[in-house]
C-alpha cells in the first residue's frame, strides 16, 4: 500500500538529485509555484483541502467516534476537503492538479513532488508543534532539502515478522523464517508476503545480512547482480507463498484461521488477531518501515489554513488520535502521553530510538545509486515492478 | 359471379378526376425490382382489386399509394394531387391493415378515435364518432376492450371503423380477409361490400384470392412480376383472359400451346377454354354420327381421375395423344352421372369458348 | 414438449440447489454482519449489533449510497436516451457502416473493465483536460450501460416490427406524435428492464469506477474499497451489503411485476 | 398499361367533415419524413458522438501511449515512439503465462457459467408456473445488488482454513485458481442466466410443442429447435461472463492465493509504477482477444441478435 523512500545512510545522491530539481525550479519561472517559505501565517481563507492516506483525516463521516477533523474545523473556522489516494503514484498524477493545499506524502513521493516543483518549503517556525517531534524524524532526507524543511513529519511504523507460534518449536529471530528454504518447507502453502515491488528491500536488506559478498549496502539501492540475486531469492520463496497480501483485512483474516502462519506485517495488524497464537517480532537483521510527512502544496490556494492543519495534526491531540486510529508510531512524546490506550507508544515503539535506528524507511530506487556508489546504475522502481511481476509469474 | 360490371354513368365519369393516378410507378429494392413501370387510373367510388400471387408486386403498388414506400420513379397522384414525395400522414388515404396493426396498448375505442385524437379533436367528439363508428361495424358494445381480448374478425372490424371514422376518400384494404376462416370471410365480403356502397369510398383491395377478387369487385388489376398483366372488368378478366398467366391465374383454364393449338383447332397460338365449357358424353362416338360440327370440337380422352365437388364433378382426362384436360360437370341432382377411372369419353366444347392467348406472356 | 416428470423434478433441483448456493455467500455475509469478530472468521463468535449501530451513524455511508444513486439515475438516463436511439437507428435502418455501429456499441461492455477505465482516464486526463469529477463516473458509466439499453430495445423493436408505426402514420399522426403515443409506450417495459440492468450494473461497479472517480466523488462501491480493509470497518461493509440486499428485493421485484403486466397485455 | 376511368355504379356524394380533411402534421414532421437521412443522422448523432468522443478517442489514444515510453528519472511520458513494450511483451515469458492463466480462467469461468445457465433458464422460462418464474427471477436479480466486494470477500470466508466449505465437510479447495474460477463464476452467474433466460421466453411454446408432436424426442428438440434460437442469448452471457473475468483484477487479489491476472498487471504499471505506456500496451492484449472473438462471433451473425 505504501511505497515509500527509506531513510538512507547517504545524504549526497540525495543532494544530487535535488540539485537538478532546484536548477529547474529556477528554470521554469512559474509564478503560481513558490518554493521559498513564507515569514508568517495570515489570515485563515476559511477552507483547506486535503490529499493523505485513508485514515489520516477523519472527520466522523465513517464512524463518529473517530473525528479529529470537526475541531480543527471549529477551531480555525477552516472547512476541511479531503480526498484519500491509494498509491503514491496516484497523489503524485493528483497532487500535480493543484486542487490541494497539503498532501501526506511518503518518503518517495515527498522527493517527488519537490523535484517537480509541487512542494514549497516551509517555515516550521510557523507550525509551534514541531518543536516537540522526535528528533530522529527531523530534517531527514525525505522531508527536507538543500537545508529546507518541505514538511513535518506524522507517524512511523516498520515492516514486521508476524508467526504462528504453533508451526515454530522455537520463536523465530530472523528472517530466515520466509527466505531460507529449510524453514520454508515447513509451511510451504503458508507463507505470506506484502505485494509490492517495494518488497524487494526486504529480500535485499536479508541479503544484505547473510550474503555480504553481494556488497549490498542499502536495499534500495541494488545494482542490476544484485537485483537479480534479490529475485531470485524471491522466485524460490515464491514456491512456498500461499498468499500475498496488500489488503489489511486480508492478512488479519489469513492469520486468524490458518491459512497463513508466517510473513510480513504491521504491528497494527498483528493488534486486531484475536487468536493469541501468532506473534510478532523484528528480526536480528532489522526491518524495512515507513515515515510520512505532511507537505505544503506549491499551488496551494489556502496556505494560512494549510500552515493551521499541519500545525494542528503535529498537536499532541491529533497526532495521538490519528496515529493511533492508523497504528503507527505518533510523532512526540506528548501525543504518547494522549493515547487512549496508554500502551500503544510501547507496543509501536514510539520514540525508541535503537528500535528506529533498525529500520530502513521505504524508499524509491532510482538510477542514481542512493549508497553513493557512482561506479554502476542502480535499478529503477519500474525496473523493480517488472521484477516483481515475474517473481509472482 | 354476382356482380354485374356493366358500367352506366359512362359519360359523367369520363371527365371526373381518377381518384388515384399512377403514372409509370417504379419501385426497387436493391437489384430486386418490385414495381416495374404501373399505370393506372383508379375512379372515385370505385372498388378496385389488385389479384396476384405473393411477391407480384400488388402490396408494394399499395404500400406506394399509402406512401409507406418511397416511388423510384413515376408518380402517384390523389384526387389530381402530385403526392409521391408526401407522408402518410399527409395523405387522404387510410389502410386496412393484413395483421391489423391495432395498438395494443390502447382500448378499441381509443384505437378507433386514435385518427381523431392526433388531429386535435376534443375528448367528447372524438368518442362520439368513434363509437359511432363501432356501431357501424356492429361493435358498439366492446370499446372498452384491449385488442387482445377480441377475436380475429372482431379485430378486423376495428381496424375497419379506425380508418372509416376519418371517412377518406379512399380505402386500402391489404389482404384484410386472409386470416379469418371461411365462413367468415365469406360473411366480411359481404358487408364489405355493403360497407363501401354506402360510404361511397373507393377501396383498394389487395388479395391472391381470385375468387374474392372476382366476388367483390368493380375492375381488376392482375399483377405479375411487378407488372399489371391484365385490367378489367372480372367477367372480362374471367371470360377472356389476355395471357396464359392471368388464363391460368384466376380460375381454372385448359390451356393448349401452340402446337396443340394447330393440331386440335388447326390454328396457331396459345388458346385456352374454361373447364366448365367442355362437355362429355361416355364412350367413344361412332363414326357415323359424322365428324364434330364445324362451331365445336370434338377429342377422344380417358378419365384419369374424377373429383366429386358437391356442386359437380371436377374431371381429369388425358386424349390419346397426351393432351391433359379438365372438365367441369354441374350435378344434374338425379342421375348419377359420374365418369369413372379409365373410361373412355368424348370432350366437345364450343370454337366460341376457345380464347385466344397474346403471345408471349 | 413434454418433459417426463423426472426430468422436471431434477430441473427443479438444479434450480433451486444453484439458486441455494448463490445465497450462501450472502447467509455469510447477514452472519458477519452480528459476528463479533472484526476479522469475519468463520463460524461466528457470538452476536453483535455494534456494527449495525456503528453504520446507522456512519455519514460516510449514507453521502456514498446518495453519490451512487445519483450517478446510476443519470448514467441509466443518458444510456435510456443514447440506447434508444440507437436502438432505432439500427433496427429501423440500413446504412453504410452498420455493423461497425454495432461492435461499437458492445465494446465498452465487452472490453475488460480495467482497459476502459484505463482508456477512459487516460482519455479524460490526457486528451479533455478534464478534471475527473462525479461527471466522469458518469459518463463513464453511461457508455458501457448503453449496450443494455440498445439490447433491450432493438430485441424488442425487432419484435414490434413497423405496422404500428405505419398505422399510426396512415391515421395522420406525425412523426414525433407516433413516437410518444405508439412507440414508446411499447417499448416501456423493454426500457425498464434495460434500465433496471443498467442501473444494476451502475451501481455496483467498482473497477472503471476507481479510474474515473474525481475528488470527493465517493460511490458506494469506493466507499466499500476503502473501508473493507481497513481497521474497525469490515464488518460495518457487512452490514451495508445486507441493507442493499433488503431493501433491493422491493424495486427488483416491482420492476417485473410491471413488466410481466405489461407483457400480458399484448 | 393505360386504361380509360370508369365510373362505378354507385356513388355517394356526401362530403367528409372538413376538420378530418388535409395534412395536420407539423413542418417539421414532414421534412423528417422526406429525409431519410434527416432522421437517421438525427437518431445516429448523439450516440455515435458520445461513443466516439467519449470512448474510441480514448481507445486510439491507449493505443498510441502504448507505443511510447516512461523516461525512468523524470517518470515523464517520453513521447516518442517505440516498440519497446510490445517486446517486453513478447520476450518476458511471464506476460504470455499470464495472458494463458487469464484466458484460461475467463474460459472456465465461462463455460461453467453457461453450463449452469442452460437448464436453470430454461426451467425458469419453460417449465416454473408464471407465479414461480417471477420469483425466480427476482431470486436470481437480487444478489446483483448485494456488493461485489462484499460477495468476493464473503467467498473468501467461505473458502478459507476451517471456513464454510470445510465447515460443510465438502471441503475447499484453498486460495488459488480454482477459487477465483468459483468466485467469478458465482459473480457473473446472473449476468448469464438472465439473457438466456430472456431467449428462451421468446422461443414460442407452440414451437416446442410441435416439435414434440412430430415425434421428435426430448433431446432433438433441444439441438434442433432450442439451441439455435438460444446463440444470441448464450452468447451474450458468454461475452458478459469472459469479458467481466478477463477484466478483473480484485478477485484474484482477494481469493486468489500468490497468482496475478493481467488486469492486475495493467493495474500496477498504470497506478503504482506510473507506467501507463506499458499498462496500455498489457491491455491490448485483452483488446485482442476480444476484437478477434468479437469478429469470429459477428461472423456468425449472433451478435446483431445479441
Amino acid at each position: 500500500m505504501k511505497n515509500t523512500l527509506r531513510r538512507g545512510r547517504v545524504a549526497t545522491a540525495c543532494l544530487t538529485l535535488l540539485s537538478v530539481s532546484v536548477l529547474s525550479a529556477c528554470g521554469s519561472g512559474d509564478d503560481d509555484k513558490k518554493t521559498e517559505a513564507v515569514e508568517k501565517v495570515g489570515k485563515a481563507e476559511g477552507q483547506v483541502s486535503i490529499l493523505a492516506w485513508p485514515g489520516y483525516v477523519e472527520d466522523g463521516s465513517n464512524d463518529p467516534a473517530v473525528d479529529w477533523v470537526s475541531a480543527f474545523e471549529k477551531d480555525t473556522g477552516c472547512e476541511v476537503t479531503s480526498k484519500v489516494y491509494g498509491t503514491s503514484d496516484e497523489a503524485l498524477n493528483l497532487a500535480k492538479s493543484g486542487e490541494y493545499d497539503v498532501i501526506a506524502a511518503s518518503g518517495d513521493l515527498s522527493l517527488r513532488l519537490i523535484a517537480s516543483d509541487e512542494a514549497q518549503a516551509i517555515n516550521t517556525d510557523l507550525v509551534p508543534n514541531y518543536e516537540n517531534v522526535y528528533d530522529f524524524l527531523k530534517d531527514t532526507e525525505w522531508n527536507s532539502a538543500d537545508g529546507k524543511n518541505y514538511g513535518v513529519p506524522h507517524g512511523y511504523g516498520a515492516n514486521l515478522l508476524m508467526f504462528n507460534k504453533k508451526n515454530f518449536a522455537e520463536a523465530p529471530t530472523s528472517w530466515g523464517a520466509v527466505f531460507d528454504k529449510e524453514q520454508l518447507a515447513a509451511n510451504k502453502g503458508k507463507v505470506t508476503a506484502y505485494d509490492s515491488p517495494i518488497y524487494i528491500a526486504d529480500a535485499a536488506l536479508y541479503l544484505m545480512k547473510t550474503q555480504p559478498d553481494l556488497g549490498i549496502e542499502n536495499p534500495y539501492a541494488l545494482d542490476e547482480d544484485q537485483l537479480d540475486a534479490a529475485v531470485a531469492l524471491l522466485k524460490e520463496q515464491r514456491q512456498y507463498v500461499g498468499e500475498y497480501w496488500s489488503d489489511y483485512l486480508k492478512e488479519v483474516q489469513a492469520f486468524e484461521t490458518g491459512d497463513s502462519v508466517v510473513g510480513t506485517t504491521w504491528q497494527v495488524i498483528k493488534n486486531s488477531i484475536e487468536n493469541p497464537d501468532v506473534d510478532v517480532t523484528l528480526p536480528t537483521e532489522g526491518a524495512t518501515a515507513w515515515n510520512d510527512t505532511w507537505m505544503l502544496s506549491s499551488q496551494a490556494k489556502n496556505p494560512n489554513c494549510a500552515y493551521k492543519w499541519m500545525d494542528y495534526i503535529l498537536s499532541p491531540e491529533a497526532n495521538a488520535q490519528a496515529t493511533e486510529y492508523f497504528g503507527e508510531a505518533p510523532n512526540s512524546p506528548e501525543a504518547c502521553a494522549q493515547t487512549t490506550d496508554p500502551k500503544h507508544c510501547e507496543t509501536f515503539h514510539a520514540g525508541d530510538e535503537e528500535y528506529a535506528k533498525q529500520l530502513w524507511f521505504w524508499r524509491t530506487p532510482i538510477e542514481k545509486c542512493l549508497d553513493g556508489r557512482t561506479d554502476v546504475q542502480c535499478t529503477n522502481y519500474a525496473q523493480w515492478t517488472e521484477a516483481w511481476t515475474e517473481i509472482k509469474g | 359471379m354476382s356482380l354485374s360490371t356493366s358500367a352506366p354513368a359512362e359519360a359523367a365519369a369520363v371527365d371526373r378526376t381518377p381518384a388515384i393516378t399512377l403514372r409509370g410507378l417504379r419501385k426497387t429494392f436493391g437489384d430486386v425490382v418490385a414495381v416495374d413501370a404501373v399505370d393506372l387510373d383508379i375512379a372515385d367510388g370505385e372498388f378496385f382489386s389488385m389479384l396476384g400471387p405473393s411477391g407480384s408486386g400488388k402490396t408494394t403498388v399499395l404500400r406506394l399509394i399509402a406512401g409507406f414506400e418511397q416511388a423510384s420513379a413515376g408518380t402517384v397522384e390523389l384526387g389530381g394531387v402530385d403526392v409521391t414525395r408526401s407522408a402518410p400522414f399527409e395523405r387522404d388515404v387510410h389502410t386496412v391493415f393484413q395483421d391489423y396493426a391495432l395498438f395494443p396498448h390502447m382500448s378499441v375505442l381509443d384505437n378507433v378515435g386514435y385518427g381523431l385524437r392526433v388531429r386535435g379533436l376534443g375528448k367528447k367528439e372524438r368518442r362520439e364518432r368513434a363509437q359511432q363508428a363501432l356501431d357501424t361495424v356492429r361493435l358498439g358494445h366492446l370499446g372498452a376492450r384491449r385488442p387482445a381480448q377480441l377475436s380475429g374478425g372482431q379485430r378486423q372490424r376495428v381496424a375497419l371503423a379506425r380508418a372509416i371514422v376519418l371517412q377518406p376518400r379512399v380505402l386500402l384494404l391489404d389482404e384484410p380477409l386472409g386470416a379469418l376462416d371461411l365462413k367468415l370471410r365469406e360473411q366480411m365480403q359481404v358487408e364489405l361490400k355493403q360497407l363501401q356502397r354506402e360510404l361511397g369510398i373507393t377501396f383498394v383491395f389487395v388479395t391472391h384470392d381470385q375468387e374474392e377478387a372476382l366476388t367483390l369487385s368493380d375492375r381488376i388489376a392482375v399483377f405479375d412480376a411487378g407488372r399489371i398483366q391484365q385490367l378489367g372488368s372480372p367477367r372480362e378478366i374471367y371470360e377472356s383472359p389476355a395471357s396464359a398467366y392471368v388464363a391460368g391465374f384466376v380460375g381454372t383454364t385448359n390451356l393448349f400451346d401452340s402446337a396443340t393449338s394447330q393440331r386440335i383447332l388447326g390454328v396457331a397460338g396459345e388458346h385456352a377454354v374454361r373447364p366448365e365449357r367442355l362437355r362429355l358424353s361416355a364412350g367413344t362416338e361412332p363414326d357415323s354420327e359424322g365428324s364434330a360440327r364445324p362451331d365445336e370440337v370434338r377429342l377422344e380422352a380417358v378419365v384419369v381421375e374424377t373429383i366429386y365437388l358437391g356442386t359437380g364433378n371436377r374431371v381429369h382426362l388425358r386424349t390419346s395423344d397426351g393432351v391433359e384436360l379438365v372438365a367441369l360437370e354441374q350435378s344434374t341432382g338425379s342421375l348419377d352421372t359420374r365418369e369413372h377411372r379409365g373410361e373412355d369419353v368424348t370432350v366437345r366444347f364450343a370454337r366460341a369458348d376457345v380464347v385466344p392467348l397474346a403471345a408471349g406472356s | 414438449m413434454t418433459l417426463s416428470p423426472l426430468s422436471r423434478k431434477v430441473l427443479a433441483g438444479l434450480t433451486f440447489g444453484v439458486l441455494a448456493l448463490i445465497y450462501l455467500p450472502l447467509l455469510v455475509v447477514v452472519a458477519n454482519s452480528v459476528n463479533p469478530s472484526q476479522s469475519m472468521t468463520w463460524p461466528p463468535r457470538g452476536v453483535t449489533f455494534e456494527w449495525w449501530e456503528r453504520a446507522a451513524h456512519s455519514s460516510g455511508v449514507r453521502e456514498a449510497l446518495v453519490t451512487s444513486l445519483q450517478v446510476a439515475a443519470i448514467a441509466t438516463l443518458l444510456a435510456l436516451v443514447l440506447g434508444t436511439l440507437l436502438a432505432l437507428a439500427l433496427q429501423r435502418y440500413s446504412f453504410f457502416g452498420k455493423s461497425s455501429v454495432n461492435l461499437l456499441v458492445i465494446l465498452p461492455i465487452a472490453l475488460p473493465g480495467v482497459v476502459t477505465g484505463i482508456a477512459l482516464n487516460n482519455g479524460f486526463k490526457g486528451i479533455l483536460g478534464v478534471d475527473l469529477s462525479i461527471w466522469t463516473i458518469v459518463i463513464a458509466h453511461a457508455t458501457f450501460c448503453i449496450v443494455t439499453v440498445f439490447n433491450n430495445v432493438q430485441a424488442r423493436l425487432r419484435r414490434l416490427g413497423t405496422s404500428l408505426e405505419e398505422a399510426s402514420s396512415d391515421l395522420g399522426a406525425g412523426v414525433f406524435t407516433t413516437f410518444r403515443l405508439v412507440t414508446l409506450p411499447q417499448l416501456r417495459s423493454a426500457l425498464l428492464a434495460g434500465g433496471m440492468l443498467a442501473f444494476a450494473l451502475s451501481f455496483d461497479e467498482i473497477i472503471v469506477t476507481t479510474f474515473t472517480a474525481g475528488n470527493g466523488a465517493n460511490t458506494l462501491p469506493i466507499w466499500i474499497l476503502n473501508n473493507m480493509f481497513r481497521p474497525n470497518q469490515a464488518p460495518v461493509v457487512n452490514v451495508v451489503a445486507v441493507v442493499l440486499i433488503v431493501f433491493s428485493i422491493l424495486p427488483v421485484w416491482l420492476a417485473q411485476r410491471l413488466s410481466s403486466d405489461v407483457e400480458a397485455a399484448h | 398499361m393505360s386504361v380509360t376511368s370508369r365510373a362505378p355504379d354507385a356513388r355517394n356524394d356526401q362530403a367528409p367533415a372538413p376538420a378530418l380533411r388535409g395534412p395536420v402534421a407539423r413542418p417539421g414532421s414532414r421534412l423528417l419524413h422526406r429525409m431519410v437521412w434527416l432522421r437517421l443522422s438525427l437518431l445516429l448523432s448523439a450516440p455515435l458522438a458520445w461513443m466516439l468522443l467519449v470512448y474510441v478517442v480514448a481507445l486510439v489514444a491507449l493505443l498510441i501511449t502504448s507505443l511510447w515510453s516512461v523516461d525512468s528519472l523524470s517518470s515523464e511520458i517520453d513521447r516518442s515512439w517505440t516498440l519497446e513494450n510490445f517486446r517486453t511483451l513478447l520476450e518476458n515469458e511471464v506476460y504470455r503465462n499470464v495472458a494463458l492463466r487469464t484466458v484460461g480462467v475467463a474460459v472456465a469461468v465461462t463455460v461453467i457459467d453457461v453450463a449452469i445457465a442452460l437448464p436453470i433458464a430454461f426451467y425458469m422460462a419453460k417449465v416454473a408456473s408464471p407465479r414461480a418464474r417471477r420469483m425466480l427471477v427476482v431470486a436470481v436479480l437480487t444478489p446483483l445488488w448485494a456488493s461485489y466486494l462484499v460477495k468476493v470477500f464473503s467467498w473468501r470466508v467461505v473458502l478459507s482454513e476451517g471456513g464454510l466449505a470445510e465447515w460443510s465437510g465438502l471441503g475447499s479447495p484453498g486460495y488459488g485458481l480454482t477459487a477465483v474460477v468459483i468466485t467469478q463464476a458465482y459473480i457473473w452467474l446472473p449476468y448469464v442466466i438472465l439473457p438466456i433466460f430472456a431467449a428462451l421466453e421468446r422461443v414460442p411454446d407452440s414451437l416446442l410443442e410441435a416439435a414434440g408432436d412430430l415425434g421428435a424426442p426430448t433431446g432433438m428438440v433441444l439441438r434442433s429447435i432450442v439451441m439455435p434460437l438460444l446463440v444470441p442469448g448464450i452468447v451474450a452471457g458468454a461475452i458478459f461472463s469472459f469479458s467481466l473475468t478477463m477484466g478483473d483484477y480484485i478477485t484474484v487479489n482477494i481469493v486468489g492465493g500468490a497468482n496475478q491476472m493481467l488486469g492486475n498487471l495493467i493495474f500496477i504499471n498504470a497506478g503504482a509504477a506510473n507506467n501507463l505506456p506499458l499498462a496500455a500496451a498489457i491491455a491490448m492484449i485483452p483488446i485482442a482477444v476480444m476484437v478477434v472473438l468479437l469478429t469470429a462471433i459477428r461472423r456468425t451473425g449472433a451478435l446483431e441478435n445479441m
